[in-house]
């Protein structure tokens, strides 16, 4: 026992204004949003990166840098008001296609949704490229697989796609509890046989089967 | 040009607004998209919408599209067909032998389809709106890598340890693992014995008389040193030196010297 | 004159404060050093870098990022006391190799022994990467001098050592009576290893040297 109390006095943690200094030198150096797991693992023995993190915050507060939460990680941003300054930094991005961003709103306020649900609430089949699009851009991923005949995959939003929106977690998205309580993300099913989307859909198949294929290799 | 057959519910305000329409018929995303558009015609929200009225202003675009000679992909006449559907049920009175839903269900039904596609662009509209990374904010310019190294570290159990310590200290008393066949007779060595004594054969003797000296006492090795003398007598006969006989089964192996000349 | 004056009024630079915060983004989403005149250029008209920039670096002075003079530039720079947290340490654990296990029994059931006396019961010579691997892991440790001719230093395990196999000192490793009754002295080894005890010696009188340089350095 007088044994153990030693080694933990020998291992004691950094007094907290320390931890807080290393918390911010880690999230400094790192484009991407690092977890407080992350940190408590890379910070020395017994430290409490939670903690830390909450007096860095207050730090960056109204400064020209923030730090940011992205789902259960953070990070340090520029103040999105000044971004009127950076146009040197600008990263040109391929403009999404109309439906691009309709499918992305679409994942993001109904997650975990499958291809037919989002062809249900557009009317239209959703094209491989459209998909395929978010997904490269990592704003998309698969999510498990209904527990509905045929077991779908399903389509979420990513912690990149949180990072590059400014959102904390996926139930901060605007307006999500309005549209919950107008019964807007309810699954009705069609009353009665109104199939939308499913004509001029040729290559649909082909689709659900590598979606199919992918889920596999993605899924739990 | 032949005026259109328009139904005469639809208003004026609705034709024109087809008419323009019709020009744009690849700029929209499928019949509910097409919908949606019809729909602000009447200028009202869409929960207060009259979804009788909209499927009127629907079919009048359907056939000014015909009228035309446009091509409509088959959705859209899906939809077409679908509305006309709708339109009786919602204007004869409902059939008590029908089960299905009734027409106002499925007016709702469509009503709640255009309000969440509504709902979902308006989204669309508000996220791309946001502040975004590399566009409004960003991330540190010079970011460090995390560098990996990679440290090897070694381990051995106690049962290692005393393995190894044993295989120490009775490494002397090992005999080379060949010396430990010492009571096997392999057949090289039974050809060896057996070539010098071929000359000594001209008549049939038992094959037993050709064991080596003190392997016939010991039952284990006798059967090794019988087996591996009956091996090279075959391989003698398979070479033409020597010919073989038994009187009947596990009567004694005889074999006597082939001469050359029979 | 009077124009400059009013057109100055008419784009009065931002408030101090403010410029700070500017600057303070642009340095940290820039990836090169930013000079101040390229601030001056960047930030609204009127707006000083040079003083905002005195203001910034004390702001960070003694946190976990720097502002750092680069040449006639500046930038935003992790401390560097903290470098070491921008370095992951991955550990990966071996099997000790034949020869190590073995002198490290020797060692155990022999303690002290010299080096000589460990290649005489090995029946081969004692590699210098062997024991100083066992050193390094804090298995063996030097001992007592031997009082024969040359002194010779000798070797003895550790705590450390007890403590990984699991005993409470060296002379609770069974012996060679128990070996035998754990079956573990009837081992045939295999014809392989027989060899053990003539080759590789090629190195054996530079290893035993520096082995003895050691012993001098650490012995007592």
């Amino acid at each position: 026992m007088a044994e153990r109390e030693a080694e933990e006095s020998l291992f004691e943690a950094p007094p907290l204004a320390e931890q807080e200094r290393m918390a911010e030198a880690i999230l400094f150096a790192s484009a991407e949003p690092v977890t407080v797991a992350e940190l408590n693992a890379r910070m020395p023995h017994g430290s409490d990166a939670a903690e830390a993190l909450v007096h860095l915050k207050k730090r960056y507060e109204g400064r020209g840098v923030n730090l940011v939460r992205v789902g259960d990680a953070w990070a340090l941003r520029t103040a999105p008001d000044l971004g009127f300054l950076m146009q040197k930094e600008v990263v040109e991005t391929r403009k999404l296609s109309r439906a691009a961003i309709e499918t992305l709103a679409i994942i993001a306020y109904h997650q975990p949704v499958t291809r037919a649900e989002i062809e249900e609430i557009r009317g239209v089949s959703v094209s491989r490229g459209t998909v395929d699009q978010l997904l490269e851009l990592e704003w998309v991923r698969f999510g498990r697989r209904k527990m509905t005949p045929g077991r779908p995959v399903t389509y979420m939003v990513t912690d990149e796609f949180l990072d590059h929106f400014g959102l904390e977690s996926a139930r901060d998205l605007p307006g999500l509890k309005e549209l919950r309580a107008a019964g807007l993300l309810d699954n009705r099913p069609p009353a009665g046989n109104l199939a939308l989307g499913q004509g001029g859909a040729e290559d649909d198949d082909e689709d659900a089967e590598e979606a199919e294929d992918q889920g596999e290799m993605f899924g739990d | 040009m032949a005026e259109p057959n328009l139904d005469n519910v639809t208003s004026v305000d609705a034709r024109r607004a087809a008419e323009a329409l019709i020009v744009d018929v690849d700029g929209f995303e499928g019949p509910l998209d097409l919908l949606l558009t019809l729909s602000r015609t009447q200028k009202v929200d869409l929960r207060a919408i009259s979804v009788l009225q909209l499927a009127e202003q629907y079919l009048g675009f359907i056939r000014e599209a015909k009228t035309l000679r446009i091509e409509l992909a088959a959705d859209y006449l899906v939809m077409a067909a679908w509305l006309a559907f709708l339109k009786s049920r919602l204007l004869l009175p409902p059939d008590p032998a029908d089960e299905g839903p009734s027409g106002e269900e499925l007016a709702a039904h469509l009503a709640f389809q255009l309000e969440r596609l509504q709902a979902m662009r308006e989204q669309a509209a508000q996220l791309m709106a946001r502040d975004q990374k590399g566009r409004d904010f960003f991330v540190c310019g010079v970011p460090e890598d995390v560098t990996r190294t990679r440290r090897i570290t070694h381990t051995a159990t106690l049962l290692d340890l005393m393995q190894a310590y044993s295989r120490i200290r009775t490494r002397d008393d090992f005999r080379p693992y060949t010396m430990d066949r010492d009571r096997v007779l392999t057949m090289e060595q039974a050809l060896d014995r057996m070539r010098p004594l071929l000359g000594f054969a001209g008549d049939w003797t038992d094959l037993s008389s050709y064991l080596p000296e003190g392997w016939g006492d010991d039952p284990g090795m006798r059967r090794s040193a019988t087996a591996a003398t009956f091996a090279a007598s075959l391989e003698l006969a398979k070479e033409g030196r020597i010919e073989i006989r038994q009187a009947e089964t596990y009567a004694p192996i005889q074999i006597r010297r082939k001469n050359a000349d029979g």
